[in-house]
């Protein structure tokens, strides 16, 4: 960690940083998309808490949100793997230098679809980092196919209906032990950049649903009704390939409120901030809290769960202090005595 | 005169006098417990002087089912698997009967008194031993006794061939690690049992062993553990594995040893971290992920789980990332025969991966197990790239007599780091540039503090800043690039060894465990006239060497163990020249080489060509 | 005179005039909506009776990122991609520079009137279109005109080179299925964009189309289309798949049309089952799990779905159950370029899995991705065993026009299944026994109500009767079955298509969707004196003509879209004695190959002759 | 199915089966392990429910657990597949032939580790099969390393501790929509011919995760304290590569009873049989259930949940009597003059 000095002017941060050391490349996503938004409070919070963009690797799996590590900040290492295998590159990567920070980018297809066992298993090693599922119930990406959290009964442009129950991936990382749970949404920055700092600071793995709205795919026709699959003479009436921009939603709500998002399609989201009086180190109360707002069609956000703690993979590794990245070779190849007894033990 | 008979003497009695020259077949079930009684047999005799080899046969279950452990000792030093034993320990009754028959002419059987079988061979030599009671007698607790009754046939073994007593005990110390009740009281059956066999016994056949000349420096091993002695000697510093069979004891060794030689003598902290992740494509993905973050990085595997590392092998090499990846090849396809060899994963390794990427495979022998596992390392990071080694079931699971591990004679090549002092001065970098001309371009590790050092590692097209890109030129250049790197690989990898035998016109060409057998087969090949070269391949991408050796001979045998030719086909693709001069044998049936078969070959052809 | 200029003649006004020979690309962003207009302008040309195809180049991207859509018309029937076109349609501000750059010399830019660039060419006739305002014009509502806008283009080229309008309505009719109000809507703005034109622009290029005598029978499709209806023709009942460029529209194909096709009529109940899967394990897993149950099962993907399925598709091999695996093609390795075409996992298909294996692996060209559609389920019954179709995105996402499809001129072949009844006349059957001496032993489906029917499908080593054996002559004559197996497999797939020239010296070898960019070639050659033959591969196992064709050629270009030369290696290993007689073409860029490109390898090779 | 006739003799069952009638291969497990119990309870069963031995489809991955469908009902097809892909394999063969009844067997480490991904995909669809996982923390197959399952804080013979918390089946199954869940133990006969009688009635996925101990691997040393890894004299007594023959363990206890069974090697297992006041259709509850005997550390067993009216896979699909498996080719080739219209359009 670079040694923290005072800001140079009111536009830089305390490592003498300005904001625009913590951005990326210009975003390829489409315009109005809840990634970008995701993007920007990570680009702000990192400016703000400081850290040191040398000192950060971004890694991710495929997937539009899986790109939005090319958006944030040039100077740290990226890693884009392979879909749905974030969580195992950034396990080793950061077992091999456990004195980075990390931020994990995922989509909902790519953690709850075919990276359900990598996340599953992370969770449970509780490596230290940062978690964020972009989560849009679609695959965006391959073009608006369902993925997992898709909810059941959804309709989409190609007229296919969603028929199975959506999995919670909160409730995913809660039950498999990850020791810091919480629920976001993509248009709410200020939720969004405390619960972010929230997990920047905790030590183990945080996961961080975000509700991340794909504006192209999880997005209705304009009578959806009445587009019914395989059809004649339903075909929509503008290209099926035509993408409009629209404007990044914003919202801001309060603990114990439930907000309705609506969307420019009509549909809408009902979004619940947790009380102020829930106790997010109790399991029981977080499981409570996840099923009873499923019941009632509401997405709980705010802090679902922490156990501050909960000992890290690293901590119950052995591992010291130099990382296993650094070593000298001098601390990685054992002495020649050393060998002259290993031959003597099969002589 | 052959190998076989070549310490054959007639004896005054008329007996044939074999000396150090035979192989011994221990017949049980699994989960009997007779690992440690047939490890000290082996180790007696590997102290004595005598060159040995011990394998042992076993079905994919826990418990109960028949299992056959070979030794053999041959004073010329060919150790390779014989098709038939002279020396039979019958323990199992349900397969005695088979056991038996499948004796060597004038064999040996000894076997446990109360099992009752049909003595049908009357050119074999029977001894009873009573193991149950030397068991009962020995003064072992209950739950022991079927573990020590193994002992008996030790003892029986011993009088029968003349091994050493002193050197049982030795091997029981070691095996014990100086524990002394353990050896004790197994010590005290081995002993019950020599003394049983001398009063009652009497030797009819003409076996026997006799101390040698102990040759210096030979130590007795399997080849996982000297995979796993190697990569600590390369600095390995973090493994993900999953466990199977017969990868895990790779793993395992890693797991015994790396706290023994890697924690820190001050700290007492680890360097190094293992992983057992939840699967294969777990396993290789957090190796990848260690070693783009700069760790030496490996996992070991087997068939079943090279081929889920399949798209992550295709990352690792395209995003250019170093990682080790140890197949030890059992029985392919499918789970196949899980406790069989097999040198079945040739192509599938090489071609890895959808799209274009030929990969580095490794070919270890018996003696290079602990050298290409400290030298993967550094080729991993000097190509920037995933090496495969591909060991075997015969060579990694069962014992070997080999040249005691020497010490890497290398410093280690940490390949194209850029630190930040190093950016500072250059003012920045381009990953995938090929400044060198070798193909391979400078990379900067994570948490390097320089402002420019990031870059994006990513399994996209990209360019030579690792932006990404569907330029088609930017992409014809950077797979320009990488063949170029291929042909640097070319020359980095071990070179093949080769052996002349003068006026040879027969070329063959091998790998890995079958090693033994080919060096017996030119032995006997050799004395019937048919003086042959060997050489023997150690590495793909293949030296221009291998092309000349071919070109030298009429007739090439490319020897392997896998029923479609694999390392045939590799040959015909890279030397298509001279296709014309090869001849595949291909042997696949789960058991090791012997060298008959490879004489058969050869022979069965030359009788054609007349 | 060369093909590019046949029906160039050069008018009274000094206009070179060029008739439905020209080839127009339309630079647009992605996600502007733009593939209804480009459809439109291709089914017009296609329905005047001019030869024609389309290309789609695109981003890995949804929104914002630049894309072009090709047009090639030709009255000879030339469709393949050209290196230049000689039409653009400049949509995009961000690439009109370079791509004005890259417009053949007096070629045509017919452009946006609102975007501002320098007409830097001045060979180019520049040709303005109003489209923001007659979008505007329209009276289509505000959100739907930067789509519509797209229709000024149409209405502006259909004026420049003299499509009919007519069927440009036919066009539209044809693709919002009659829906009246948005053909008027569009057909409109198609109109005012050429009435514009009629009366703003003055024409000053030659470039024109002429309504052809239609051939009769020619449709324009892509290949994924074609494939999911010819699997839905070959009974497909069951199909798994994951989401992945290229090969998604394959299984879309199926999710739109399996509703219309396989309902009951009677009942309304579905016959076939569609699944996404949660990933590509999952999706082979379940279709080898229909197929094992009797359904005919399917999956379709691209590489990195591929990869995945490496050990499913060992077990499905070697535990013989069939399955059909379409493979639409991308560039790799890794994620490599998902929107580009490559022929590069022919090698890992092949020899997919650890262990043995050889699997068999269909090639369609252009016209033949319907009818091996249903032929991999015959083959896939037949042979007991996975059948890979290795399309590609060119083949698969691309529109083009071939005969229209044939209704299967054979009966389903459901290959050697035992019923109860059977089973009860025979007494009872041996799974993996090879009676009719083809390799292929007979199977009973589960629910089969013989007390005898059941047997045990594994992927370890089993014996005739489907039990686990470790015996090594088990294993050794299972394998040999397998090799039998594969020899028949040869006997059924298809076989190459072997098109001669008079005069000959010159074998050309290709497969799959360079198919186009070779007959072109070859006119080109032919035409500079270079006449050649061509042997168009439509299977892996070869068949031995492949052989007879290599040995009838002192040269032979093995010419394949990948870097590695995949074909050429495979070529080497099953015919190496004819190795010395191929050269290698491979061209790996992302793109569809050009004529150009065969023809200067060719050439380039004679001179050196000389 | 097979009408039902009246029993011919008193061993004979309603279809005139004999119990042989639903024997496998003999068992080449070890003597004692937990999977023979089991394999015995399925054989019972199904003799006892009359369920036609062609009617039922066995399917497995790879480990011990996974060798069993060998060694029950000769006469019933059987699919022995890879390790950790059952579930897909089962579900292909399920959808293709819906008449018929299918069982899957797997192992903790087949289903919870490298199979986690299937199996919670599978239980999300609600494919109709009983799917038994036995559970013995460690993989017996490949001799002994830990599970996900595996209890936090257990050695093992080769000396190593499990560090990570436990993954519960039974939760996981709940929360990833399963339709019924229960538990059982291999040693309680009585519990768990119940449970797979309910399980073989139950129309969707039937979640039944059974504690089956393995007698050598999850096992100690007689002095398993101290046992330290790596450290020199310190080797067992008895040769590693021997295995002892045990008894299978009966138990046999009653609702709300907790009751503690005793290892050959000194250790013990707490397992809490469900009070009968539980009411096995409330998700909250089985959740809660779960979570507080964890916390207890007890097993709870018996019938966890159940939603008996959740549609099956089958359901949804729209899918008729006749199985994909026994089409006709008639049913299966359209018309050609359906191909007339279809190539017209592309025309
Ligand atoms: C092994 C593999 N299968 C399929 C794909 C194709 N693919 C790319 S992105 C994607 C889905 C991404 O969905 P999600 O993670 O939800 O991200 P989003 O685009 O919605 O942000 C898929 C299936 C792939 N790249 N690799
Ligand atoms: C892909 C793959 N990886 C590893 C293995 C080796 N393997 C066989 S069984 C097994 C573990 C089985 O454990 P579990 O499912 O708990 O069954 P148990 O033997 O304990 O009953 C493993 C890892 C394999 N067969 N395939
Ligand atoms: S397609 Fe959807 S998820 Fe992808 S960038 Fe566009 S809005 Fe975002
Ligand atoms: S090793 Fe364990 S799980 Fe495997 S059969 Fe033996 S007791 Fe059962
Ligand atoms: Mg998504
Ligand atoms: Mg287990």
């Amino acid at each position: 960690m670079t040694v923290a000095t005072a800001p140079k002017k009111a536009t830089t941060n305390l490592i003498g940083l300005e904001k625009s050391d913590y951005r990326g490349l210009e975003t390829t996503l489409c315009q109005g998309c809840g990634h970008n938004s995701i993007v920007s409070q990570i680009v702000a919070v990192c400016f703000e808490l400081s850290i040191p963009p040398e000192q950060l690797i971004k890694v991710s799996g495929i997937g539009c949100s899986s790109k939005a590590p090319a958006y944030f900040m040039n100077r740290a290492h990226g890693f884009n793997g392979l879909h749905g295998r974030m969580p195992s590159a950034a396990t080793g990567a950061i077992l091999a230098n456990h004195s980075m920070r990390a931020i994990g980018m995922s989509g909902d297809g790519d953690t709850a679809n075919i990276g359900m066992g990598q996340f599953k298993h992370m969770v449970r090693r509780n490596v230290p980092m940062v978690y964020i599922v972009a989560n849009n119930g679609v695959y965006g990406l391959t073009k608006g196919q369902f993925s997992a959290t898709a909810e059941q009964g959804l309709e989409l442009k190609k007229g296919l209906q969603n028929k199975l129950p959506p999995i919670d991936i909160c409730l995913e990382a809660l039950i498999g032990g990850a020791s810091f749970v919480a629920r976001s949404f993509a248009g709410d920055p200020r939720q969004l950049s405390t619960l972010l700092k929230a997990a920047l600071a905790h030590k183990g793995t945080a996961v961080l649903d975000v509700i991340s709205p794909c504006v192209i795919f999880n997005n209705k026709d304009e009578s959806p009704k009445s587009y019914a699959w395989g059809r004649e003479h339903e075909e929509p009436l503008h290209d099926l390939t035509y993408v409009p921009e629209r404007d990044e939603i914003v919202i801001s709500y309060e603990p114990g409120e439930i907000t309705s998002v609506a969307f420019a399609d009509g549909s809408s989201l009902r979004l619940k901030k947790i009380e102020v009086d829930h106790d997010p180190t109790s399991r029981l109360a977080a499981l409570t809290l996840i099923e009873e707002s499923r019941t009632q069609g509401t997405f709980v956000t705010g802090l679902i769960y922490v156990n501050p703690t909960q000992p890290t993979f690293v901590e119950i590794s052995g591992l010291g202090t130099t990382p296993l990245a650094r070593l000298t070779p001098a601390q990685m190849r054992p002495t020649e005595e050393t060998l002259r007894d290993i031959n003597a033990r099969f002589a | 005169m052959s190998v076989q008979s070549r310490l054959a003497v007639v004896e005054k009695s008329g007996v044939t006098r074999k000396v150090n020259d035979f192989s011994i077949v221990v017949a049980t079930v699994n989960g009997s417990g007779s690992q440690t009684a047939n490890g000290v047999i082996l180790r007696s005799l590997f102290a004595m002087g005598i060159p040995v080899s011990g394998k042992n046969l076993f079905p994919s279950n826990i418990q109960g089912l028949a299992t056959w452990f070979t030794i053999r000792a041959n004073a010329a030093g060919f150790v390779a698997r014989t098709d038939q034993s002279e020396i039979l320990i019958a323990m199992n009754r349900t397969t005695v009967i088979e056991d038996l028959k499948g004796l060597a002419e004038g064999g040996v059987c000894l076997y446990a008194d109360d099992m009752a079988f049909e003595k049908s061979r009357g050119d074999v030599h029977y001894y009873a031993i009573p193991a149950t009671r030397l068991a009962r007698e020995s003064g072992a607790e209950a739950s022991l006794r079927p573990y020590v009754a193994n002992m008996a046939y030790v003892g029986g073994l011993a009088w029968l061939l003349g091994i050493e007593l002193s050197e049982v005990e030795s091997a029981l110390a070691a095996h014990f690690r100086g524990k002394a009740k353990a050896v004790a009281l197994n010590f005290g059956v081995v002993q019950a049992a020599h003394k049983h066999a001398a009063e009652n016994l009497t030797k009819t056949d003409g076996f026997r062993v006799e101390r040698m000349p102990a040759e210096a420096g030979m130590i007795l091993v399997d080849g996982n553990t000297a995979a796993a002695l190697g990569a600590i000697y390369g600095g390995v510093s973090f493994a993900a594995w999953y466990p199977i069979t017969p990868a895990s004891s790779l793993a395992e060794g890693l797991q015994d040893y790396l706290p023994q030689l890697r924690r820190d003598p001050t700290t007492g902290e680890n360097h190094f971290l293992m992983v057992q992740a939840e699967d294969e494509l777990g396993a290789l993905g957090m190796a990848v992920g260690a070693g783009w973050m700069g760790a030496r990085s490996m996992t070991s595997t087997s068939g079943p789980g090279l081929s889920l590392m399949a798209e992550f092998s295709g990352l690792a090499h395209y995003a250019e990332v170093p990682v080790v990846i140890w197949d030890v090849q059992r029985m392919g396809p499918s789970t196949g025969l899980p406790t069989r060899v097999s040198q079945g994963d040739l192509l599938f390794a090489h071609f890895i991966g959808h799209g274009d990427g030929r990969q580095v495979v490794l070919l270890p022998g018996p003696n290079e197990c602990f050298e290409f596992g400290w030298r993967a390392f550094d080729l991993a990071e000097r190509l920037q790239a995933p090496i495969f080694v591909l060991s075997d079931l015969d060579l990694g699971m069962n014992l070997w007599r080999v040249p005691s591990f020497r010490y890497p004679d290398q410093p280690m090549d940490r390949g194209k780091v850029l630190s930040a002092e190093d950016l500072a001065r250059l003012g920045g970098f381009a990953r995938y540039k090929d400044v060198d001309g070798d193909g391979i371009g400078w990379r900067t590790l994570p948490g390097n503090s320089h402002p420019r050092s990031a870059y994006f590692t990513r399994g996209t097209g990209h360019d030579e800043n690792a932006a990404y890109s569907e330029d088609p030129q930017v992409w014809e250049a950077n797979m320009a690039r990488l063949a170029r790197k291929y042909q640097t690989a070319k020359g980095l990898v071990p070179s093949p060894v080769v052996e002349h035998m003068s006026g040879s016109r027969i070329g063959l060409v091998g790998f890995g465990s079958t090693d033994p057998a080919i060096q017996e087969a030119r032995h006997i090949l050799a004395q019937g006239g048919l003086p042959s070269d060997y050489l023997r391949l150690r590495a793909i991408p293949f030296a221009d060497e291998v092309g000349r050796f071919l070109a030298e001979h009429p007739v090439n045998w490319v020897v392997e163990l896998n029923s479609d030719g694999q390392m045939h086909s590799l040959l015909k693709i890279y030397f298509a020249e001279h296709a014309g001069r090869m001849r595949s044998l291909a042997h696949n049936d789960g058991l090791p080489l012997t060298a008959r078969r490879v004489v058969q070959a050869v022979r069965d052809e030359k009788e054609e060509e007349r």
